[in-house]
């Protein structure tokens, strides 16, 4: 038979149906102190390398630049500046659901006056013409918390 | 604003644990070769494609043989009958991805006409009874949606088949 | 010092939005050939393969195994590498000391994804920390745009600046027969398009594609009998610095700068606007094209919208950036940045065709992923 | 090959269930490495780290890891697949001239995932993933024709889980069993037969990691080099239907290569122990007929005659093996790191005596369908 002999043919599809796999994420020593602290005190922590003096957020273990071990956690308090934001307008799968994500959503990369680096989170506003890089903003939590990121609902400009 | 997914988040040792997912759903382009493959079961028919150089036949089909890395174009219709490799009867339950429920066999079968086998499931028959070397024929599902489950399992030939 | 090494032959596919017409490790076959016939050889005198994609695009797992009657590697020896969207540098590099280590003679790298098989958001969306960043990265467009936000209003840099890159690249395409996106556009096309993220619209952004590539590199001995005039590699260096994507410093791209300095000290290059003579450079967004620029030695920071004005990178200025149409025109991911390095080997090879840049001897490709993980590739027509 | 060493060496416990996430476990091992070599990180020239997308369950999984593995401000790279392959390509940028030091992770959590569903993704999306075959199942597919063709007996193939599972107890790093006799074995409920459930590797937890110098730094660095006298790596065709599922042809040629770079032409007298990755107590005979111990088919007999026992001619796996901890990913880079230490004298109650050539083997995919082999000696020349 010739390669011809393809032409006429439907081209068919495999379809994976929903694809779930669990995982069940530890979230550590740091991470699990950073999200207890979320839940419990509504307080925002991040850890200072005592060699560099960097703080780092979301904390960790490591200082990558000295590869020291850090142990010096910091309260940044609840208030921080936009360093960067996105209104997602493209309803992607959300890999939690298998379903379209609701937009428009604004993500945001939020500075702290005590923090080397960026915490992300939502913003309340979608609007782009009311959302400016360096306006300031302040983590609305939850009534309920479980000690998770989402124990922040999400940040609102002052 | 209520995008949280809800997922279970337990504490151990005051450290926690949070439960999470990856599902993102997937659709394959099947190819030529493996669309025509299934097309031919929609007739119940076993296609394979046969390598002229090494003289091997592919079931299923691929598009080169890895043994001279021809494209291979020689389509050949293969028996639904064949015999049985190797076996296994699986005892633990994966009901995501399981097709049938445990106890059920996979089967390694060598149709006849092909010269590489087929991984399938053998069901309708009393797995305890399942030996090397045994005839094995293909049931093809009722309504065929193009996939490798058109081939619904393989069976052992009903004794007034035997050659 | 390593065995020398050279990149022989260059193969890639056509590239589409969607090969329904092949599977993965068809369409991987499909650039194994192409390479193979660009270099005259047979699958047999290839000794090692490294493969690369990202897993979560097909929901392939040890995609070097399932991907043996594609790659034509059959009892030899597989490695699977992969870096998210910068793979294809890794695989360049992966590649290269394969053979600059003395373990093998002749070896073919391939990068390929069918970006058509998943929503290519979504499982980018899986790449951020998941139980702390996930939910809200959106992709990268967002900190691009805030980044260029911030550049337009320290430089005096402009849209149209963007815009003169993207439809340069994008009009480069139409010289490239493999090209995804190839259709003439015109600063006005940009500046209309609709806008994703301001100050990025759709025709400043790059597609997503199906589509594979394959190098293949050689020692020395092998090289100079397999071609003429091989690209030679020269250096290759990475920089990957971050954990979380909200560690990355955008004002001051310390990555960009770490994998660009390193390559250049390791290739001797002191003044790269004069001794490159063309560059693929991976990049996603238009926007990319103009802050980058700043951080590559170039010019001083800011001044990259004056270099851009004047046209010194396009194809008739003095350094062409992206004759093949570069990133905004054709994204397989896994594929995108060996598609650079494979560019930049054929313009030194004087194979690029329709897109050759005149009298090339110096090239450089890169690659730009993950968490803000840049590689480099410096080639030479001349041996190092 | 130019010369190369080992000059470093770093492993977590492996456990069932670690209270640490990825970095965390990462740079237990490296600190251990770094420490075991007598090196900080500024010594180190470059990073290979080893990840698995959908064992830890995000996209480019090796971000997760950087500032742990030591990527800070170096050249870092990432492989998918076993360690031993993480290795190799580590080896090969050691002695490719750009760089003189080369660090090597692996980390894994067996314990997040369900790992049946992740091997099941390892099966061709447009033909039989959709029979929800595993690594398991397809064992059994192996197990059985393997010894069908050549009459081994389910007494043998229990031999080799009591063996490794035994060494194991001797292992600190492995979780703590007590013995287990053949009987034991041979009763464990079955999982796909005629495999059963003690005869199956044990997921685990961990992280590992090694230090590469090239010969210039390594008798520099290091108080006991470990030199890499042969490596080879191989894959084989990948439906389980195309293959001989009796033999492992491509284990048979990475050892070949491994052999002939390092000089063995008889491995049963010329290596002194071998530390093999036997996902499956079967698959531990099938490597002995590919690795050249025995003729093919003889795997059987050879552990009856007690030759890769403790007290045999070749110990096998006297870290107790994959059957003991399986930290997949991790556990081909775990049987360098046990080489290392049979050859430094430093690995305690699982010590062999002697030694001075090992074999260390790592493999991926599905029914070893893509195998390594490592060859280390304490002696430079």
């Amino acid at each position: 038979m010739a390669k011809d002999s393809y032409q006429e043919q439907e081209l068919l599809e495999i379809k994976s149906g929903k694809a779930v796999h669990i995982y069940n994420w530890h979230c550590g020593e740091y991470l699990s102190k950073f999200f207890i602290g979320l839940r419990d005190k509504k307080t925002i922590m991040g850890i200072k390398c005592t060699s560099c003096g960097r703080v780092y957020v979301p904390p960790r273990e490591i200082c990558g630049p000295c590869f020291k071990k850090m142990d010096e956690w910091v309260d940044l308090g609840t208030e921080g500046t936009i360093y960067a934001f996105t209104v997602v307008k493209l309803p992607y799968i959300d890999p939690n659901t298998g379903e379209p994500i609701k937009v428009p959503r604004t993500d945001i990369y939020v500075k702290f006056e005590g923090a080397d680096t960026r915490l992300t989170h939502w913003l309340d506003e979608t609007d782009e013409n009311k959302i400016n890089v360096g306006a300031k903003v302040r983590a609305v939590f939850k009534e309920r918390r479980r000690g998770t990121i989402h124990d922040i609902e999400y940040f609102t400009q002052i | 604003m209520d995008n949280e997914t809800w997922f279970e988040i337990t504490e151990k040792d005051g450290l926690l644990i949070h439960q999470g997912v990856i599902n993102v759903p997937y659709t394959w382009a099947a190819g030529k070769v493996a669309s025509k493959f299934y097309t031919g079961l929609k007739d119940k028919q076993i296609l394979g494609l046969h390598c002229t150089k090494c003289d091997i036949v592919f079931v299923p089909p691929k598009k080169v043989c890895h043994h001279c890395f021809s494209e291979l174009t020689n389509w050949v219709p293969v028996s639904n009958i064949g015999t049985l490799q190797t076996y296994t009867v699986i005892h633990y339950s994966e009901p995501d991805i399981h097709p049938f429920n445990k106890p059920f066999a996979y089967g390694i079968i060598k149709l006849d006409g092909a010269s590489t086998s087929m991984v399938h499931i053998i069901a309708d028959t009393d797995l305890e009874n399942l030996t090397e070397g045994m005839r094995l024929q293909a049931v093809f599902k009722e309504k065929p949606e193009g996939n490798y489950l058109d081939i619904k399992y393989f069976t052992p030939v009903a004794e007034a088949n035997h050659g | 010092m390593g065995i020398r090494t050279a990149i022989v032959g260059v193969g890639q596919t056509h590239h589409t939005s969607k090969r329904r017409d092949v599977n993965g490790q068809e369409l991987i076959n499909e650039a194994v050939r192409q390479a193979l016939l660009d270099a005259e050889l047979t699958i047999k005198d290839i000794d090692a393969f490294v493969i690369g994609n990202m897993d979560h695009f097909e929901a392939i797992n040890y995609v070097d195994c399932w991907g043996v009657d594609g790659l034509g590697s059959y009892m030899k020896p597989v490695i699977k590498v992969t870096t998210g969207g910068s793979t294809g540098g890794t695989l360049g590099t992966c590649g290269y000391q394969h053979v600059s280590s003395g373990l093998f003679e002749v070896v073919m790298a391939i990068g390929w994804e069918k970006n058509s098989e998943s929503d290519t958001q979504a499982a980018i969306s899986t790449c951020a920390n998941p139980i702390f960043e996930r939910d809200f990265f959106g992709g990268a467009i967002g900190p691009n745009a805030a980044q260029y936000s911030m550049y337009m209003k320290e430089f005096g840099a402009t849209q149209e600046d963007a815009a003169l890159v993207a439809v340069r690249d994008h009009n480069n395409a139409l010289n490239n027969p493999f090209a995804h996106v190839r259709k003439f556009m015109t600063v006005e096309d940009v500046m209309k398009s609709p806008m994703l993220c301001y100050p990025i619209k759709l025709l400043d952004s790059c597609p997503r594609s199906d589509g594979a590539c394959a190098v293949i590199y050689a020692s020395e001995s092998k090289a100079e009998k397999i071609r003429k005039s091989p690209a030679w590699v020269h250096a290759s260096a990475v920089s990957h610095d971050c954990t979380y994507f909200g560690d990355y410093d955008w004002e001051g791209q310390p990555t960009l700068n770490a994998a660009v300095e390193r390559v250049y000290k390791r290739a001797g290059i002191t003044n790269p606007l004069r001794e490159i003579d063309v560059m693929e450079l991976y990049l996603p967004f238009s926007t990319c094209g103009v802050v980058w620029m700043d951080h590559m030695h170039f010019c001083e920071r800011g001044e990259a919208p004056k270099l851009i004005r004047k046209g010194i990178f396009n194809m008739d200025g003095e350094v062409p950036i992206n004759p093949s149409g570069g990133v905004l025109s054709t994204n397989p991911i896994g594929a995108t940045a060996l598609i650079r390095i494979g560019e930049a080997a054929l313009q030194i090879m004087g194979r690029a065709d329709a897109r050759q840049v005149s009298n090339v001897k110096t090239a450089m490709a890169t690659a730009f992923g993950s968490c803000y993980w840049y590689e480099a590739t410096i080639l030479r027509s001349t041996k190092p | 090959m130019d010369k190369a060493a080992i000059i470093g060496v770093g492993q977590t416990k492996y456990d069932r269930e670690k209270n640490k996430d990825f970095p965390e476990l990462v740079y237990e091992a490296v600190r251990n490495a770094l420490d075991d070599a007598g090196m900080e990180l500024n010594d180190i020239d470059n990073v290979v780290t080893t990840s698995n997308d959908f064992f830890d369950g995000r996209t480019i999984a090796c971000m997760g890891v950087a500032d742990a593995a030591g990527s800070y401000g170096k050249d870092a790279t990432n492989v998918e697949g076993d360690g031993t392959f993480s290795a190799v390509y580590g080896l090969m940028r050691t002695i490719g001239g750009t760089y003189n030091t080369t660090l090597i992770t692996a980390h894994c959590k067996m314990s997040e995932v369900n790992p049946r569903k992740l091997f099941n993704q390892a099966f061709d999306p447009i033909y039989e993933r959709m029979l929800g075959i595993d690594d398991v199942g397809s064992a059994g597919l192996q197990a059985r024709a393997y010894m069908k063709r050549f009459g081994i007996t389910d007494r043998q193939v229990a031999m080799i889980a009591v063996k490794n599972r035994n060494n194991g107890s001797n292992n600190p790093l492995v979780p703590a069993t007590s013995y287990v006799s053949v009987e034991e074995v041979l009763n464990s409920p079955p999982l796909a037969s005629p495999i059963k459930s003690l005869e199956a590797s044990s997921f685990a937890d961990g992280a590992c990691a090694i230090i590469l110098a090239n010969q210039n730094k390594a008798n520099k660095w290091a108080k006991k080099p470990i030199w890499v006298k042969g490596v080879g790596h191989c894959t084989d065709t990948y439906r389980l239907g195309e293959r001989d599922l009796t033999y492992s042809n491509a284990l048979a040629q990475a050892a070949k290569k491994a052999y002939q770079m390092a000089g063995i032409n008889e491995p049963i007298r010329d290596l002194d122990v071998v530390e093999i990755t036997e996902n499956f107590s079967h698959q531990e005979l099938m490597w002995y007929e590919a690795l050249g111990f025995c003729r093919l088919g003889d795997g059987g007999k050879l552990i009856e005659a007690g030759s890769t026992e403790m007290s045999g001619e070749l110990p096998v796996n006297p870290s107790g093996g994959a059957l003991s901890a399986n930290p997949v990913q991790v556990t081909g880079l775990a049987r360098i790191a046990e080489a290392v230490l049979q050859l430094r004298g430093e690995a305690g109650r699982h010590q062999v005596s002697n030694v001075k050539t090992a074999l260390a083997h790592g493999t991926h995919g599905i029914c070893g369908q893509s195998q390594c082999v490592w060859i280390l000696s304490n002696q430079e020349n």
